[in-house]
Parts: structure tokens; C-alpha cells; sequence
């Protein structure tokens, strides 16, 4: 018997580090969610709650509430990890940046994706959106968010070892977001004019991929540029 | 041997080495000393592979250690006065988390003699964030005995005894003396020389340097 | 191709005799451009006179995309085969990049004002070429938030590139997003017919732009690379001061 | 030059700033960097001077 | 003459430390423009950009581009205070920490308007905004960002000691936010449709002024607790 | 006469001085020892006004200090292994913002003074976030020196010397003697007595709390 474990285990290893780091108690789980909403009562009531206004625009308020659930609390963690010297001790230890970083953002994708599936019943409420959407809608917040969480790590991974970082990462990510964005709200548009969303979908899935393949790769290049200041 | 030949290592826009040269002897304990800020935390960075060396050679035993940074990350525990604990773990999380992330497989027990081995046993369940900074140091340094069970070659560590007190000052000494046993090889840096109680090699870099 | 122009003195040698005709060829194509596009070409039957702006407007846009794929490219060249000078390259060609993006959307508010009677409209062209200035933005800034100019050409390289993949995809699917709503509310512009009175000042003025953007690039990386001896230069003196006097 | 051309059917005051912003951006852009070449390589000169 | 400067001087000096530390370079100034810039195009493109839909929404898409470039730079220098021991520096001095925490919020208001004031401009453009909103915009704008200020440096210091502060903090920041967002975009609305935004303007300083007299209190007394654990 | 009696502290949920009583003689240096995690740090932080005394009397010269906190900030300087330096600004700004909050008028000259106390008046335009550690906590350090013309009363120092090199600790060494001229009270935390060359009173609370 090995002593030293394979990749998949190393793999699962880190995603319930940061399972254990973020999903400690039912807060962490139901603070997504709350929020999401808030979110979402932010922009209803900046944009006025008048229904046909909302149905026009739900799609884009999900969404973009969907990125910002996701990105701040993800650079958070990447920072965090800088700052305390984890990110040192994954560098000088056997494991391949790339795969702690893939793991990150899979863990990221799962922390933020269960509480919103779960709590789906209450956005479809609120946001009067139709039921005919909600099998598309499970699918292209699941795969929208994997994409969010790789593209977040990639902006992240840019920010940490520049000067003014902070302010620098929402004029990096946003841009690099925006087709997944456009992506995820043409799948729901186009179930709402009765149109296929299939081309969106698959798409989205294409690009989702290929961030997938190339996210570890561009963010371990660009902690390791961090870590050498 | 472990040596360092012409190295030229840059931090920010500082030029701290020059074409600067040096030999370290395995299976020893070597300390750094110098004055402040003449380098010696950047040439533990440095050997750990943290910052690029821009010109020269660092080998070990005649390897090229940056040529396979996985195999030199294997054979290297480097600690620092960041000590990479995340204050949202428990001590104990702490430890396991770090050796699952380097592939190791420990039982529990390992684990638990390893914190044993630096008297943290008993504060295993106390957040990092309620752990006082002595705590912490040693949460860090329990990781050299996880270390002793799986053939690292290496300890490079920057300050390790600065927050600790008398007692934990003496567990750190054994588990070097332990480590020596293992034919391992200690890079150490420290400005206080008289709290080790082993034979050590000095490399003092205000001297070299010049 | 690359490796034997990336020699700095062969640069120079080479781009030391191009230069002034590509000067040459830059002012010739200006000037005509300037006079076929003001003078002598004739008003478009919807637009009027208003057409004119077409000939700024058009080549600004053409380059500053073209610009970025050349970063790209360029900066491809950096990340893989690590040569400086693709470096300097990149770095050059940002700031012009930048400009011409920045032109393409004045000069295309200044259009828009008269032919749509307001200055801004979220189209696919419009937005792309926003977020076209963004990536610019990004890479400048980028480039230059790290204190070793070497992190910062890396980072930023990676971000022109992981730019270059988006791009057409923030173009294609602002289109795509268009069409899904409902037709294009807009003149289509710059339909398939074009007189070719029309065409020849817009081909002088891409001529010219094209022109005066590898001049600058030229001119601005061998700036660099001049910085670059000279700060050699002092670094090797500073540091036989260092070993002389300990 | 005849009054016309100037105005352009009232299209003047869109048409003459974006080809007067274009021009002067890319002449303000080229004296830039000249003066920048400029300074280069003086410092070169200097700097190659006192080193021999 | 006294060595003890005057509680203005050590007012003002709070608000030269946080200029140097966030105006350092132009990438300070220009980026929370670019942000807002970007936070637009986002949400235009996830409403879909059309002339009508937009101007109904384009107040709030203002307000809440506004909140979104004030909150999360203004926490990040708290904790990163926080962090690096300055508060308890500021704690163990003879300037109160109320005084300290105004001149936070206060320099923030102005490190995030001045930018924003000067491009206002290209704001009414990209957004469509109406001319004659224009006076009451900015006066909103200046109102507004104050507010802002002040309740996010409540928020802030209200997750500063708590344990998994970061997800905590949205949470408790929008339901204050939620007001001043209703005045502000009440405002123009009113502008919009001819009517007088006077009474909206009213509130919206009346609440300002309100936050400017409790916040400093109510931030101090969180954050000594923060640093009491 | 500083004196604490009957102070009940608690850090979180830990209660780590008990109805717990010491004296401290002013004018004097105090150098508080004990065990990692045995409550030093945390008895600074609560003379220094950060944590809150649960109960019990805590008085200077018969003055209860807490009465008035901003009459006892001005009395006192409280410097941690955290040092609060901003990593966005120089060290000579840092020092600078740093005076300027605590509402003293400097000159150039005090600032400069103060720097070269601790031989940081060469590095004193680097960013903190440039610093060696020991550079960090050097620049943490000239504040005692402005203090000095200030008529501060308390230092309270929490492991001051651990990050710093020889040369370094009889800077340190030095400061402390001249405010011991000035008729100050030091309070310091460290773990290695060997280190100071002036007379001190050891408050050990490893024997003080059994
Ligand atoms: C704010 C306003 C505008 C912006 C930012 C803008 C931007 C652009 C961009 C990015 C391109 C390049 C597209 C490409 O290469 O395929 C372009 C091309 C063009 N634009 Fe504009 N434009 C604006 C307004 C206008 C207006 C009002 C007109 C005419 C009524 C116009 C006419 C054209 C034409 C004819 C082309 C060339 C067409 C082609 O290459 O296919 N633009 N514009
Ligand atoms: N937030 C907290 N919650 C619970 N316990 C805490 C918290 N912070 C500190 N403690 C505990 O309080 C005790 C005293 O901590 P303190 O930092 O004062 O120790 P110390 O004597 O300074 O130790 P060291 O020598 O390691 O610096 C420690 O046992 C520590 O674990
Ligand atoms: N990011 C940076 N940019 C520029 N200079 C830096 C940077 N980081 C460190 N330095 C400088 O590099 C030199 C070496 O730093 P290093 O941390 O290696 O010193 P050290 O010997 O460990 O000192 P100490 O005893 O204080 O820990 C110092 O002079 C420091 O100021
Ligand atoms: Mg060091
Ligand atoms: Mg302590």
C-alpha cells in the first residue's frame, strides 16, 4: 500500500478544506442565499416593482446576482490564502498548483450552487419567473456558475500580487464575464419567447469547458508570479 | 552537498545576491544569520522555489532541484512567520488539511503524536484565530514531525523560535535532533544562536556578502 | 521569422532604414486620404455630409481590433517563447491600441448623434469595442501594477490573450443577444454597397492610420529598448559600486 | 473655398471635431514619443560617456 | 503654543492618510469610474439594451453602480486596518475612534465622487440620462454617496470581530442601504415624470444627516468590540 | 504605583485571569514571562484599554485609568507583533499618518530623529509591503523614539525584539534607557531575558496564576 495518495484524493482533500472553511454552519450555507435575495430586492425596488418592468428584466437580475455571489467571496478566500502563507505551503509541497486550484473553484462552484438550487423555489417566486424555465434554469446555473467560479479565480489569481489589486479585479473579471453572462440570459429568454435555447446552452457549455481546461493552468502561472515578489 | 553557484536573486527591484556563492552541508543543521534585511528570508524563498534565481545554479547532491519542482517540493518543508495556517480551521484541521495537501496519507495517530511532539494536543480543537501567537508558531512546527515519517530531505525554516517559549524552545530541539538521526539537512534562520543545544554550521551573511 | 527579427541590433539596423519611408508613405496617404475624404468624395444619400466621419470613424475601429489581435499575437510570442522584445512590442502597441478604441468611440458618438439622434446605443458594435477598451485598459494598468516590470508584462500578457478568446465572443454574442429580442432597431451600417468614390478615401485613411500606428510602434520600442541599455548601464555601475565598497 | 464645404449641412459641429480630435490625438501621440526617443537616447550618450 | 493639535487638524490628517493610501496613482482615480463603466454595461446587457426598458431603469442601475463602487473598497481598508493592527493603534491613542471613523467615511465619500462627478458626463450619455436630471443627480449623487459611506462603514465594522464576517456583511449592509437607494432613485424618477423631487431630496439629506451623527458612534463602539476578542 | 486587583479577564469564552491581582512599579521596566498562551499578550491588550476588564480595579498612581481612555491614550504607546504599519505607505509615512493621529505636531526633524533611532532613516521611503520583517518592526519601533519628547508614560511592548538583529536589540536597548531617564514605565513581553542590559522586574505569570 502507498502512503502517498493519488490525485483524486488529494483533489477531494481540498475541497473539503474549503468546505470546512466556508460551509461551517448553517449561516455560511443560508447567507448565499439571503444575499441573493437581497440582491435581488435591491434591484426591484431601485427599478420599481411594477411586473411587466420585472419580467422583463428577472433574467438579468438573477444572473448578475449569481456573479456577485460568487466572485467577491472566492477572491476573498484566494486572498486569504496568500496572506497567511497557505498558498506558500501548497507551492513547496508535492502537489501541482493547478490541481489546488481547480479544486478551489469546484469547491467554490458546489459552496455557492447547493444553497441556490435548494433555494430556487423562493428566486421563482420572487422573481415571477416561469415554470416552463426551471429545468433550463437548474442546468445554466449550474454549468453558468462553474464558468463564473474558473473565470473568478483566473481575476483573483491576476489581482493578488499587483499593487492596488483590489480596485484592479471588477475591471478584469467583468469584462471576461460578460459572455457567460449574455450566455446564461439567452438561455431564458429564449425559452420565454418560445425559441430553442439549445445553441445558447451548448455555448455556454463549450466556453465552460474550455475554461475549465485552461483556468488551472493561467491562475497556477499566475500565483506562482504573486508568491516569487 | 548542497551548493549555490554565481546566484543572482532579485526581490522587487533590489538586487539582494550578486554572482553570490555558497555551500551548505547536508545532514546538518546550518543557520542564516545576518543582519536585517540582508536576505535571508529571500534566500529561503529561494532554495524553496518560491523566488525565481536569476542567474546560476543551485544543486543538490549534483541535481538541478528547480528542474522538477514537484520532486524538490516532496523532499522540502518550508515554514515561515506566515506559518500558513487558516484562521477558520482548528489546530487540528489545520495539520490534517496540509498533510492531505501534500498526498500524505497519516493515520490519526500520527497526527495526534504530532501534535503531541509540540505539547498542542491539548489546544488540537482551538481556532488558529484563538490560538495566541506562540500557539500558532507550534501548530506550524508540528508539521516537522509529520515530516519525519515521510523521508522529507528538507527543513527550511525562517525564524521558527521567535514566539515560542522556554519549554516549546526544547521540544524544537528534539525534533531536530530527531531529524539529524534521519540524515536530514536543516536551513534554519535565526538571530538568537544560543537557544540550540545541537551543532550547527553558521552562515552569516553579512560576512559572505561582502 | 520572429527569432531573426528579435535580435535588438538587427532590429535596429532594419527598422533604422524603414523607417522614413514608412514616415513617407504615412504623411502621402494622410494627406490624400484627408483631401479625397473632405473634398473630393460625395455625400452619401441618407447621410449627407455626415458620412465623412465614416472615413475617422471606420479605420480607428478596423485598427484598434486589429491592434489587439497583433498584442495578442505578440504577447503569445512573450508567455511561449519568452523573447523581451515581444515584450516591448506588446507594450507598445497597447497605448496606440487604447487611442484608437478610445477615437472610434468619440468619433462614433459624433456620428450616432446625427444619424440615430443620440450619442450612445448598447449595439453589439458599440459594446464590443467598449470592452475592446476595457482589455486595453486592463493590460496597461495590469502592466504596470507590479513592481517588476517583468511580473507585470506576464500577468498582463495573460490577460490580453484570455482577452483575444473573448472578444469575438462578446461580439458575437451581443449580436446573437440582438437578434434574439427582436430585429436590430438601427440602420444597418455600412451596407454592402459602397460607392467606390467612397471607398477610396476609407482605404487611404486605413492606409495612413495602419501606417502611422507601425511608426509609432517601431519608434516606441526602440525607445524601450534604449531604456532598457541604459538602465543595464546603471544597474552594472551600482553594482561594481556595491562589490567595490562592500 | 466656398461656404458650404464648411458647414456640411449642418452636420459641421459633429464632422470637424472627431477629424480634429483624430488628428491632433495622433500628432499629440507622435511628439510624445519623439521627445521620448529623444530623452533615451541622450541618457544613453551620458550614461556610455561617464562609464568610459 | 501648543505641541496638541486640534481635533480638525487630526480630522484632516486622517483624511490625507487615507489619500495617500487609495489616490496613490491614476489606475485609484480612473478605475472606480471604469468599474461603474463596466457594472452598467453588465447589467444593460443582462436587461437587454433597449432604449425604452433602459430608461425606466437607468436611475437604479446608477444607484446601485454607486453602492457597489463605495461598499467593498470602503470594508477592505477597515479589516485591512483591522488586520494590520492600525486600529489598535488608534484605539490606544488620545483621538477619539469616532472621530477617526468620520474621517474615514468622509475621505472615502470623496475619493469615490470626484471621480465620479467628473464623469458624470459620460454617465448621462451611456445611460441616456435626461439633461434637465442633471442638477439634481449631482446633488443626489453628493447626498447619497455620503450616506453610503457612512452606513458602510456600519456594516464594515459590524462584521469586522465576526467569524465568517465576509459573507456576512452584504446581509446586513443592503436593508440599510435600501433607503437611501429608494430616495436617491425617487428623485430622479420625480424629475422624470415632472414632479417635484424636493420632498425625496429632503429625506435623503434629513437620513444623511441622521447617519452622520450616529454612524461614527455606532461603527466605533462595533469595532472596539472587534478588537476586544 | 500600577497596580491590578482582582482583575477578572476573558479572551472569547476563556477566562484567563481569575480574580487575579499584581503590582507594577513605575519608573521601571517589567518584563512579563510565562508560558505560550498563558495570558501575557492578553493582560497588555487589557491594561492597554483593548479588552475589557470584567471586573476588578486596574489604577495608576490612585487614578482608575479607565475612567477617562483618552487621558490614558495620551499616556501610552502599545506596539505588537501586528506593529499596525499600512503595507500601502512608506515607513516615514507610516510614521508620520501615525504621530499626526495620535494629534502631535512633529517636525521634519523629530521624524528624522526618530528613524535614525533605529537605523531606519536609510530605508525610510521603502514600502512596508518591501520591509524584512525585522525592517517592519524597526519602523514599528521608532515610535518610541517621538514618544520620548511627548511625555508618554507607559510602554507597553509586546515581544518587541523578535524579529530584530543584534545590532538592533541595543538600539532597543538604548531607547528604553532613555525613557527610563524620563521617568517611564515599560511593560514588555518577551521570552528570552538575556537579551536587555538594563534592571528589570520579572513578573512571571506562570508562578503568578497558580
Ligand atoms: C458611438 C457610436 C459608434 C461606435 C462606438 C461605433 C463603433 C464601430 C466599430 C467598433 C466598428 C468596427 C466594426 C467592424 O470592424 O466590423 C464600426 C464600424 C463602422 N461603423 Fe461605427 N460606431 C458608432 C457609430 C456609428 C454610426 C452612427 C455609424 C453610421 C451611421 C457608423 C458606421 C460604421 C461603419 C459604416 C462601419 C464599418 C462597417 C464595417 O466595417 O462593417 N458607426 N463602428
Ligand atoms: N478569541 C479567543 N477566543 C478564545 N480564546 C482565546 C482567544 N484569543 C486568545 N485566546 C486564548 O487566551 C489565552 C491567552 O492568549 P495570549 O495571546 O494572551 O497568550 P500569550 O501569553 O501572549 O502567549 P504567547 O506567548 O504565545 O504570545 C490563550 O490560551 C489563547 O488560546
Ligand atoms: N517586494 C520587495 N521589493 C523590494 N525590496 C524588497 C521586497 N521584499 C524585500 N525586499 C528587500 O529585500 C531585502 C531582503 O529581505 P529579506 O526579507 O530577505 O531580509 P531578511 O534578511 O530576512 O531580514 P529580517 O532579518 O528582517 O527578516 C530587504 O532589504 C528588503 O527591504
Ligand atoms: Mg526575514
Ligand atoms: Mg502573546
Amino acid at each position: 500500500m502507498s502512503l502517498q495518495s493519488s490525485f483524486i484524493q488529494i483533489f477531494i482533500s481540498h475541497i473539503k478544506r474549503e468546505f470546512l472553511i466556508n460551509f461551517r454552519s448553517l449561516v455560511d450555507v443560508t447567507s448565499i442565499t439571503s444575499f441573493m435575495i437581497l440582491i435581488v430586492t435591491l434591484f426591484v425596488l431601485g427599478i420599481g416593482p411594477f411586473e411587466e418592468k420585472l419580467r422583463l428584466i428577472s433574467n438579468g437580475i438573477f444572473w448578475i446576482g449569481l456573479i456577485l455571489a460568487i466572485i467577491p467571496s472566492l477572491e476573498k478566500t484566494l486572498q486569504r490564502d496568500y496572506e497567511n502563507g497557505w498558498l506558500d505551503q501548497a507551492i513547496t509541497s508535492p502537489t501541482p498548483m493547478e490541481l489546488v486550484l481547480l479544486s478551489k473553484s469546484l469547491a467554490y462552484w458546489l459552496i455557492v450552487i447547493i444553497p441556490l438550487l435548494i433555494s430556487l423555489p423562493l428566486f421563482i417566486i420572487l422573481l415571477n419567473i416561469n415554470l416552463k424555465l426551471i429545468p433550463w434554469l437548474l442546468i445554466s446555473i449550474l454549468v453558468g456558475g462553474l464558468s463564473i467560479s474558473l473565470i473568478g479565480i483566473i481575476g483573483s489569481a491576476l489581482t493578488l500580487g499587483a499593487k492596488r489589486g483590489n480596485i484592479l479585479l471588477p475591471i478584469l473579471i467583468i469584462p471576461l464575464i460578460i459572455p457567460i453572462s449574455i450566455f446564461g440570459i439567452g438561455i431564458s429568454e429564449a425559452v420565454r419567447i418560445n425559441e430553442t435555447p439549445l445553441d445558447n446552452l451548448f455555448l455556454l457549455i463549450g466556453f465552460t469547458l474550455i475554461y475549465m481546461v485552461i483556468s488551472p493552468f493561467i491562475s497556477a502561472f499566475l500565483i506562482r508570479i504573486a508568491i516569487s515578489r | 552537498m548542497f551548493y549555490l553557484k554565481d546566484v543572482t536573486i532579485k526581490r522587487g527591484l533590489k538586487t539582494v545576491f550578486y554572482n553570490w556563492s555558497a555551500k551548505i552541508e547536508n545532514s546538518k543543521v546550518t543557520i542564516i544569520s545576518g543582519k536585517n534585511g540582508v536576505g535571508k528570508s529571500t534566500l529561503l524563498r529561494a532554495i524553496a522555489g518560491m523566488i525565481p534565481i536569476e542567474k546560476g545554479i543551485v544543486k543538490n547532491n549534483n541535481n538541478e532541484i528547480f528542474k522538477d519542482q514537484i520532486k524538490w517540493g516532496q523532499n522540502l518543508i518550508y515554514i515561515d512567520s506566515k506559518n500558513g495556517l487558516s484562521k477558520d480551521l482548528t489546530v487540528l484541521e489545520n495539520l490534517k488539511t496540509w498533510s492531505e495537501m501534500r498526498g500524505w496519507k497519516t493515520s490519526n495517530d500520527d497526527i495526534q503524536k504530532a501534535l503531541d511532539s509540540v505539547e498542542m494536543l491539548n489546544h488540537k480543537n482551538l481556532y488558529i484565530s484563538q490560538c495566541s501567537e506562540g500557539l500558532k508558531k507550534r501548530a506550524a512546527l508540528s508539521r516537522l514531525y509529520l515530516s519525519l515519517l515521510f523521508n522529507v530531505e528538507f527543513w527550511l525554516l525562517d525564524e521558527p523560535t521567535n514566539e515560542l517559549d522556554q519549554k516549546s524552545v526544547i521540544l524544537f530541539n528534539k525534533l531536530i535532533q530527531r531529524f539529524l538521526e534521519n540524515k536530514g539537512t536543516v536551513l534554519l534562520v535565526c538571530h538568537e544562536l544560543k537557544l540550540f543545544d545541537f551543532n550547527y554550521e553558521l552562515l552569516n551573511l553579512d560576512l559572505l556578502k561582502k | 521569422m520572429f527569432d531573426w527579427l528579435a535580435n535588438p541590433n538587427r532590429f535596429n539596423r532594419i527598422t533604422e532604414k524603414i523607417q522614413p519611408c514608412i514616415l513617407f508613405i504615412t504623411i502621402i496617404t494622410l494627406i490624400s486620404g484627408l483631401y479625397f475624404g473632405l473634398f473630393d468624395s460625395p455625400k452619401d444619400y441618407q447621410q449627407g455630409d455626415a458620412v465623412r466621419i465614416m472615413y475617422v470613424h471606420v479605420p480607428s475601429a478596423w485598427l484598434a481590433s486589429f491592434l489587439y489581435f497583433s498584442l495578442a499575437i505578440s504577447c503569445v510570442f512573450y508567455l511561449v517563447w519568452k523573447h523581451p522584445l515581444a515584450d516591448l512590442v506588446s507594450s507598445s502597441i497597447a497605448p496606440i491600441g487604447a487611442l484608437f478604441s478610445v477615437l472610434t468611440l468619440v468619433t462614433g458618438s459624433l456620428w450616432g448623434k446625427p444619424m440615430w439622434g443620440t450619442w450612445w446605443v448598447w449595439d453589439a458594435r458599440l459594446t464590443s469595442m467598449l470592452v475592446l477598451f476595457f482589455f486595453y485598459l486592463g493590460y496597461i494598468l495590469l502592466s504596470n501594477a507590479f513592481e517588476r516590470k517583468i511580473d507585470g508584462s506576464k500577468t498582463a500578457s495573460v490577460l490580453a490573450i484570455v482577452g483575444l478568446i473573448n472578444l469575438p465572443i462578446v461580439k458575437f454574442s451581443v449580436d446573437w443577444w440582438h437578434t434574439l429580442h427582436q430585429p436590430a432597431s438601427i440602420i444597418k451600417i455600412g451596407g454592402p454597397s459602397i460607392d467606390d468614390k467612397m471607398l477610396l478615401p476609407l482605404i487611404l485613411m486605413i492606409f495612413a492610420l495602419s501606417f502611422f500606428s507601425l511608426y509609432m510602434i517601431i519608434l516606441n520600442v526602440k525607445t524601450k529598448l534604449i531604456e532598457k541599455k541604459c538602465e543595464a548601464l546603471l544597474l552594472k555601475s551600482n553594482l561594481e559600486e556595491i562589490s567595490k565598497t562592500g | 473655398m466656398n461656404e458650404s464645404f464648411w458647414i456640411m449641412q449642418g452636420y459641421e459641429i459633429y464632422i470637424w471635431p472627431s477629424y480634429v480630435l483624430t488628428l491632433l490625438s495622433l500628432g499629440l501621440l507622435f511628439v510624445h514619443s519623439t521627445k521620448q526617443s529623444q530623452k533615451a537616447k541622450k541618457l544613453l550618450k551620458q550614461l556610455s560617456k561617464t562609464k568610459n
